[in-house]
């Protein structure tokens, strides 16, 4: 592809001074994302995915260091980019969606303030013009009645309207990038469903790039282009969705997939795999495999500095072994 | 919206009710009226007179009753000392408590919030630090003592500002500066912990993922969800800040209700005293509620819904 | 801090330097170049109606507003006829005057025998309540003879009437005065005297006029246009003003301040004696209980020892201050001095309270209103033979209602005496069974009674001295010391204090 | 190693409660000033007697307004000078220190002793209870401190006991605002309704199972108080209707210092700096105090 990638992220680290020494957060992650593509970011909590999504956006909170050799939007480094210059990037051209749909809303404002608010912070429109965009947007997320709505307040709403006011909002400028971490996650299970059909319909409608924070490998499974696997503040494996469901390579990724069950494969009543352990602290110099004080095949070679490995297909991952046995027996069906 | 608001003023009028009943047997307790009316030459017959004509010696029931249906028309009765109406002495002297009320409450506004915002931005920062040393000493500076200090600074060493008087807006600004200092610490300390708590909310977040710049998110998103709590506590102050102006007004010889207050008390001025002490009140229950209402149109939560 | 407090002083001239070079930045106008000379009152006044008030201050103004049929000199005490011409006793209980033609109220009101009668009458009835009863009480009725003619009847003869009509007597306009009343007058006074009043906010601003249609008075034309009196309670406060500009005369100046104020040479200290006194007030006879220890000659006598009078007078109020050892001032007539003295001995104060009963000491509580440094410096020296007194402070209004009421055992009192020379204004006051008396010895009222009422001069020596000597051997009070004023001025306020404690702002000019 | 046992200790199981405590005392400037500021205080009010060297109340007119030691002029026998009554002003600040305290601490403790009892009667029984001690503490609220105080020490005649005991009932609504809203949070609370099940008594439940949880606050409240008593103690008696002279009460020097305050600065700086560095430091201590207790909940 000649275009440049929307976003390419080389050697992003994200570290967190604390009393105690420094917690290395995100240790050197790459990842790169096109017009139309979805990457998804997988792992468990406190992996690094949600600052990595916010260190993205230029979110992340002051006391935190963040370096990058290349932190890039459409070939524009983001890195040392003027306050001003990354603002008119943030809502505009790239868009965020929260977690938390209860808090992320202004209690103060209304949901029609709060949606022109986004639209007349980087277009030159006229208010009444933002809120006939409001109106649009708040229809496409499907939700009716749309011009009563402007002058509700969030404590008005249920949950799942608000998800979908905050996809509205991040939605209102057309952004080239949408970044929605766990957007599913505060919902009910029976709205989940819905919110994510709504955000990849808007999605490929759109033409947008996606990055999806999640610890659902189900959700993964179906939207995703890209799989990025993260664990302990590195990406332990990335590539195209079907490598990763299809060739899961680290015995991270391996782990994963035995804990969820998957529709056809997994007999009822079968057990769903777990795995062992917890994540080691992060806090002062990490050396070596971080999944290795929980891995079935670990070995001494664990404890040095980890090779990553590639093919050509893009899939890398990064463990001492080239590609486990187990993988290739366990999960490989007949 | 009109229920809680009526809610609320049934409750106001009850504290005010009982404010008035502990008020007025107080001063009731301090002794006998009519002596302190009859003056010099009074023999017992003269006080015994008094005592009728102004029914002193009907029971304390009534009397209060009486007293507070006058009150409630207006009529507090006749200064012992002035003998004038203690409505028209009061009326008089409150424009001036009320002028340095306003401008002490404002003072301590404009100089709390500003500052407890930025010590909440910066956590433990320069700012922070300066603004907490700020209002710990604000809170430790006896007023009567800081004014006096004031007073030998700015009036007779630089010789800036007038040191008595409320003859022009230069007066009110040792007085202003005094009083609001005593009500700037809780406010600032309650906007600083506001702003921490506000700007730690996931909606701030939003707001910069919108493109939002820093100042619009401070003064827009977070304040306003900030201030809610200080606005009440403002009208709380403003209500003792009135109360507490006696010793203000008494040092820069401001002649306000406040130093009325305390003249009236070292006069035996019963009528005045008590009246003043329900005025006091009064406000406090008046800018509490209104606070309340306030807080109800701030808070969209209570409003709608 | 050291620094910073050394070079206060110094730091404090400099800056009166730098006012002197520019233009007080003090709110009030007061100075020679707008005439108008601010000046502050100490107390809130209860009401300008002279008849209505017992401040100094309400003395002050009533002098300025108002006229009374007579003028005394103040350097000579020598009497003149000021809204009366010429006065002849009739008899001795009736006294003619005849009275100034074409004078004029300051609301154009025509001043003639009718203002006098109406004036006497109202305030002579007792009904009307005027709060110095002293002062009016002696006369009985006025009588109006022809338009310019009238006749004052005493209550019996009254030796010091004269020295009454030049002082507290002062003469309201008739039609507008029984129009407002005390109250109308104490909002809207009018009078006939060198100052007008432009305005008044009760208690605490006064706004005085030249009044350009003055008679040819003796006390003479006012000559600052403008007077504009504040209340500023703090004699502090008021010497901030005074340096910042916004006061330009202040008078009733604690020595020291008066000392230091001196020293920095940019004002005008003047000092000057008063007719005012304190004393101690005892209760002996035994109004606030009879078992209380002022029944005591003995606590009494014992107390008058106690008292390091002169250590006081030296060190405390300074100035042309006297100790006085009789209960009136020195140069008021009748003021016997040959009476019994008590020096400061602590150690016959034990003794004699020991002969009282009292050898482990007593308890007692001493009310004061004024110069509480005074009241605590004597709290110690009682402390020290055995008497534990404990200070309560009020407001003069409150303590007089306690008084009147006989509930204090011990007070400190002071009292200038209207600035009346003679003694009927002072122990009289205190010694007829009023309000006031706590000795209710009968053959003291009677001998005042005696002496009061005689015409005759040696008579009334005698009966006073008779007194005295035994009020004195009695020691119903402890009389201290004589107070003294500091007037201290601006260098362009040209000022002459009299010894009477009452400022005469039409005799104050610009220099 | 690079690190020692003891923190590698602290990752594993987290610090001991006890030095996380000391972290927090120590690592609080504030508090520490404080606490060291208020026990030196608290230690001249007591040797007061052996350090001042003369009677607070003697007086030698002969010996009035001597300059302390920093001026010209001053009496190695008077190191703050004297007053204007002679009394030497270093043993009138000590005794001063005693006035203060004993007011600040005593007032507080009556004020705590009724405000505890309504805030937790509220909190814990709730319903019409509640409703009553809220009503009450609004009353009080809108009682102007100031002015009640003058007029009933006016009524009552101004003593060290009666302003202790008038402050005492005026300041208790703090305390039952706090006690109130920390009853509340205590009563939900696991072990109180195990409490409850077992069939405590109520009085057992609140005095063994809800007071020892809501100390601290009743502590920090304790301390605030007695700042806020001792500033308004001052108050009253600059105006004349507090604590009566002689006594040395430092409100009462610096409204006898005022006189000369223009000309001798001295004689209401070093009662006004007094009065100021122990109310600073009782609230430093306080807010300290609340500070290390709930630090989640600062300010």
């Amino acid at each position: 592809m000649s275009e440049e990638p929307i976003l390419a992220v080389e050697g992003l680290t994200i570290d967190i001074p604390m009393a105690q020494g420094t917690l290395h957060a995100v240790r050197g992650i790459d990842f790169e994302l096109n017009r139309g593509e979805t990457l998804c970011i997988v792992g468990e909590s406190g992996s690094g995915k949600s600052l990595t999504s916010l260190a993205v956006m230029g979110l992340l909170p002051k006391r935190l260091e963040c370096a990058a050799r290349k932190l890039a939007f459409r070939g524009t480094e983001l890195q040392g980019l003027p306050a001003s210059a990354m603002r008119q990037l943030r809502g505009n051209r790239m868009a965020m969606i929260f977690q938390e749909p209860m808090t992320s809303l202004n209690p103060a404002y209304t949901i029609g303030d709060q949606l022109a608010e986004a639209l007349l912070l980087h277009r030159r429109v006229s208010k009444a013009e933002a809120r006939a965009r409001a109106v649009e947007l708040l229809g496409k997320v499907g939700i009716t009645a749309a011009g009563s709505r402007l002058s509700q307040y969030p404590h008005q709403l249920s949950g799942g309207l608000r998800q979908r006011v905050m996809i509205a909002m991040a939605l209102m400028c057309e952004p080239e990038l949408v970044i929605a971490d766990e957007p599913t996650t505060a919902l009910d299970v029976t709205i989940q469903a819905q919110i994510l059909r709504l955000l990849v319909d808007l999605q490929r409608e759109m033409n947008m790039a996606m990055i999806l924070v999640t610890h659902d490998l189900g959700v993964v499974a179906r939207v995703a282009d890209k799989v990025a696997v993260m664990y302990a503040g590195e990406v332990v494996e990335q590539g195209t969705a079907k490598e990763i469901f299809g060739h899961p390579s680290h015995p991270y990724t391996q782990g994963l997939l035995r804990c969820i069950p998957v529709p056809g494969r997994t007999k009822p009543g079968e057990h769903l795999g777990s795995i062992p352990g917890i994540v080691p602290s992060l806090i002062g110099k990490v050396e070596g495999c971080a999944f290795r004080t929980r891995c079935d095949l670990a070995e001494s070679a664990c404890a040095k500095p980890v090779p990553i490995h590639r093919t050509q297909g893009g899939h890398a991952w990064r463990c001492i072994h080239s590609r486990t046995k187990k993988a290739d027996t366990e999960r490989m069906p007949a | 919206m009109l229920t809680f608001a009526l809610k609320r003023l049934g409750l106001a009028v009850l504290v005010a009710l009982t404010v008035s009943a502990v008020s007025f047997s107080l001063l009731y307790l301090s002794g006998d009226p009519a002596s302190a009316m009859a003056g010099e030459s009074a023999t017992s017959a003269d006080i015994e007179a008094l005592r009728r004509l102004y029914g002193f010696d009907r029971p304390f029931l009534v009397q209060y009753a009486d007293w507070l249906f006058s009150a409630l028309q207006g009529d507090f009765g006749q200064s012992y000392y002035f003998k004038l109406p203690v409505s028209q002495l009061i009326a008089d002297r409150l424009s001036i408590t009320m002028l340095l009320g306003v401008c002490g409450i404002s003072f301590a506004l404009v100089t709390a919030i500003p500052l407890g915002v930025a010590a909440a931005v910066r956590p433990n920062s320069f700012i922070d630090r300066t603004a907490l040393f700020i209002s710990v000493m604000g809170q430790a500076l006896p007023s009567f003592w800081f004014g006096l200090v004031l007073i030998v600074i700015f009036s007779i060493q630089l010789n800036w500002l007038p040191p008595s008087g409320s003859g022009s807006w230069k007066n009110f600004i040792m007085p202003t500066v005094v009083l609001g200092y005593y009500a700037m610490p809780a406010i600032m300390r309650l906007t600083r912990a506001g702003m921490l708590e506000v700007l730690n909310a996931d909606y701030i977040r939003t707001a910069r993922a919108k493109g939002a710049g820093e100042w619009r998110v401070m003064f827009k998103h977070a304040l306003r969800n900030a201030v809610v709590p200080v606005v009440s506590l403002a009208a709380v102050q403003m209500g003792f800040m009135l109360g507490g102006s006696i010793v203000v007004e008494s040092i820069f010889a401001l002649h306000g209700a406040g130093y009325l207050a305390w003249e009236s008390i070292g006069r035996n001025d019963l009528p005045t005293v008590q009246a003043l002490i329900l005025v006091f009140a009064g406000f406090y229950i008046v800018f509490t509620f209104l606070s309340d209402l306030a807080n109800a149109w701030l808070d969209p939560r209570i409003r709608v819904g | 801090m050291r620094a910073g407090l050394e070079h206060m002083k110094p730091f404090l001239l400099l800056s009166s330097a730098a006012l002197a070079a520019s233009m007080a930045s003090g709110s009030a106008i007061a100075d020679k170049a707008s005439d108008t000379l601010s000046v502050p009152f100490t107390k809130e006044l209860e009401s300008v109606d002279s008849y209505f008030n017992s401040a100094r201050e309400g003395v002050i103004l009533q002098r300025s507003i108002w006229d009374g049929l007579l003028f005394s000199d103040p350097e000579t005490g020598e009497y003149k006829g000021n809204l009366a011409t010429s006065w002849e006793w009739v008899d001795d209980t009736t006294l003619e005057l005849k009275l100034r033609e074409g004078v004029k109220f300051h609301n154009g009101e025509e001043f003639d025998a009718d203002d006098v009668v109406y004036t006497v009458n109202f305030v002579a009835d007792p009904a009307n309540g005027v709060v110095t009863q002293r002062n009016v009480n002696w006369m009985k009725e006025a009588l109006k003879v022809d338009k310019y003619t009238v006749q004052i009847v005493t209550n019996g003869p009254f030796p010091a009437a004269l020295e009454y009509l030049a002082g507290p007597v002062s003469i309201y306009p008739n039609e507008y005065y029984a129009e407002v009343g005390p109250a109308g007058m104490g909002l809207k006074p009018v009078g006939t005297g060198p100052y007008r009043v432009e305005s008044v906010e009760p208690g605490k601003h006064f706004v005085l006029k030249k009044y350009e249609g003055y008679h040819d008075s003796p006390k003479g034309e006012a000559v600052i246009g403008t007077v504009d009196i504040r209340t500023i309670p703090d004699v502090n406060t008021q010497l901030a003003e005074l340096f910042s500009g916004g006061l330009d005369f202040v008078w009733g100046v604690p020595s020291d301040q008066a000392e230091k104020l001196e020293a920095m040479g940019r004002f005008n200290v003047v000092n000057e004696s008063t007719m005012r006194i304190g004393y101690l007030e005892m209760d002996a006879a035994g109004r606030s209980g009879a078992d209380n220890p002022m029944t005591k000659r003995a606590v009494r006598q014992a107390i008058n020892h106690a008292i390091d009078r002169q250590a006081i007078v030296d060190n405390l109020l300074k100035g042309k201050s006297k100790i006085v050892n009789s209960a009136c001032f020195p140069s008021q007539f009748g003021c016997a001095q040959d009476v019994a003295t008590y020096d400061y001995d602590p150690e016959k104060a034990k003794a004699l309270l020991a002969e009282a009963g009292y050898s482990d000491g007593l308890s007692v509580d001493l009310y004061a209103y004024r110069e509480r440094e005074y009241a605590e410096a004597m709290l110690a020296y009682l402390a020290e033979v055995g008497i534990k007194a404990n200070l309560k402070y009020l407001q003069y209004s409150a303590l007089r209602d306690l008084r009147t009421n006989g509930q204090t055992s011990l007070s400190f009192q002071t009292w200038g005496s209207y600035s009346i020379n003679d003694v009927s204004a002072i122990t009289s006051q205190f010694f007829k069974f009023g309000g006031e008396d706590f000795a209710r010895d009968e053959e003291v009222r009677d001998w005042l009674e005696t002496a009061d009422t005689s015409v005759d001069p040696e008579v009334r020596k005698e009966f006073y001295a008779k007194a005295l000597k035994k009020i004195a051997d009695e020691a119903y009070w402890v009389p201290l010391f004589s107070y003294n004023v500091n007037y201290v001025s601006t260098e362009e306020v040209d000022f002459t204090p009299s010894a009477d404690e009452v400022v005469r702002f039409f005799q104050v000019s610009w220099r | 190693m690079a690190r020692d046992i003891d923190t590698l200790a602290e990752e594993i199981q987290g610090p001991s409660p006890a030095a996380i405590l000391r972290r927090r005392v120590f690592g609080h400037y504030g508090l520490l000033f404080g606490a060291t500021a208020l026990l030196v205080i608290v230690a001249l009010a007591v040797l007061a007697p052996l350090l001042a060297g003369h009677d607070p109340y003697a007086q030698s007119l002969v010996a009035r307004m001597k300059p302390p030691f920093w001026m010209e002029g001053s009496d190695p026998n008077h190191l703050l000078g004297t007053d204007h009554l002679g009394r030497d002003y270093l043993a009138r600040l000590l005794y001063g220190a005693r006035i203060s305290l004993a007011i600040g601490l005593i007032a507080a403790l009556i004020s705590g002793l009724i405000g505890t009892t309504m805030g937790v009667a509220a909190g814990y029984f709730g319903g019409r209870v509640d409703l009553v001690v809220t009503f009450l503490v609004n009353v009080r609220l809108a009682m102007p401190v100031v002015l009640v105080a003058l007029a009933v020490v006016a009524v009552l005649g101004g003593s060290l006991q009666v302003v202790i005991v008038v402050l005492g009932f005026l300041l208790w609504d703090r305390f039952a605002v706090v006690m109130r809203s920390s009853t509340l949070q205590v009563r939900g609370l696991e072990y109180v309704n195990a409490a409850k099940a077992i069939g405590c008594s109520t009085r057992r439940i609140i005095l063994s199972e809800i007071m020892p949880n809501i100390l601290n606050n009743l502590i920090v409240v304790m301390t605030l108080e007695m700042a806020h008593a001792i500033l308004l103690e001052a108050a009253l008696s600059f105006l004349g209707l507090g604590v009566q002279p002689p006594t040395p009460s430092w409100g009462l020097m610096i409204s006898e210092g005022k006189q000369m305050m223009l000309f001798e600065p001295w004689v209401i700086a070093i009662p006004g700096v007094a009065l100021f560095i122990l109310v600073l430091a009782i609230n430093l201590l306080g807010d300290g105090l609340r500070d290390i207790t709930a630090p989640e909940n600062r300010s």
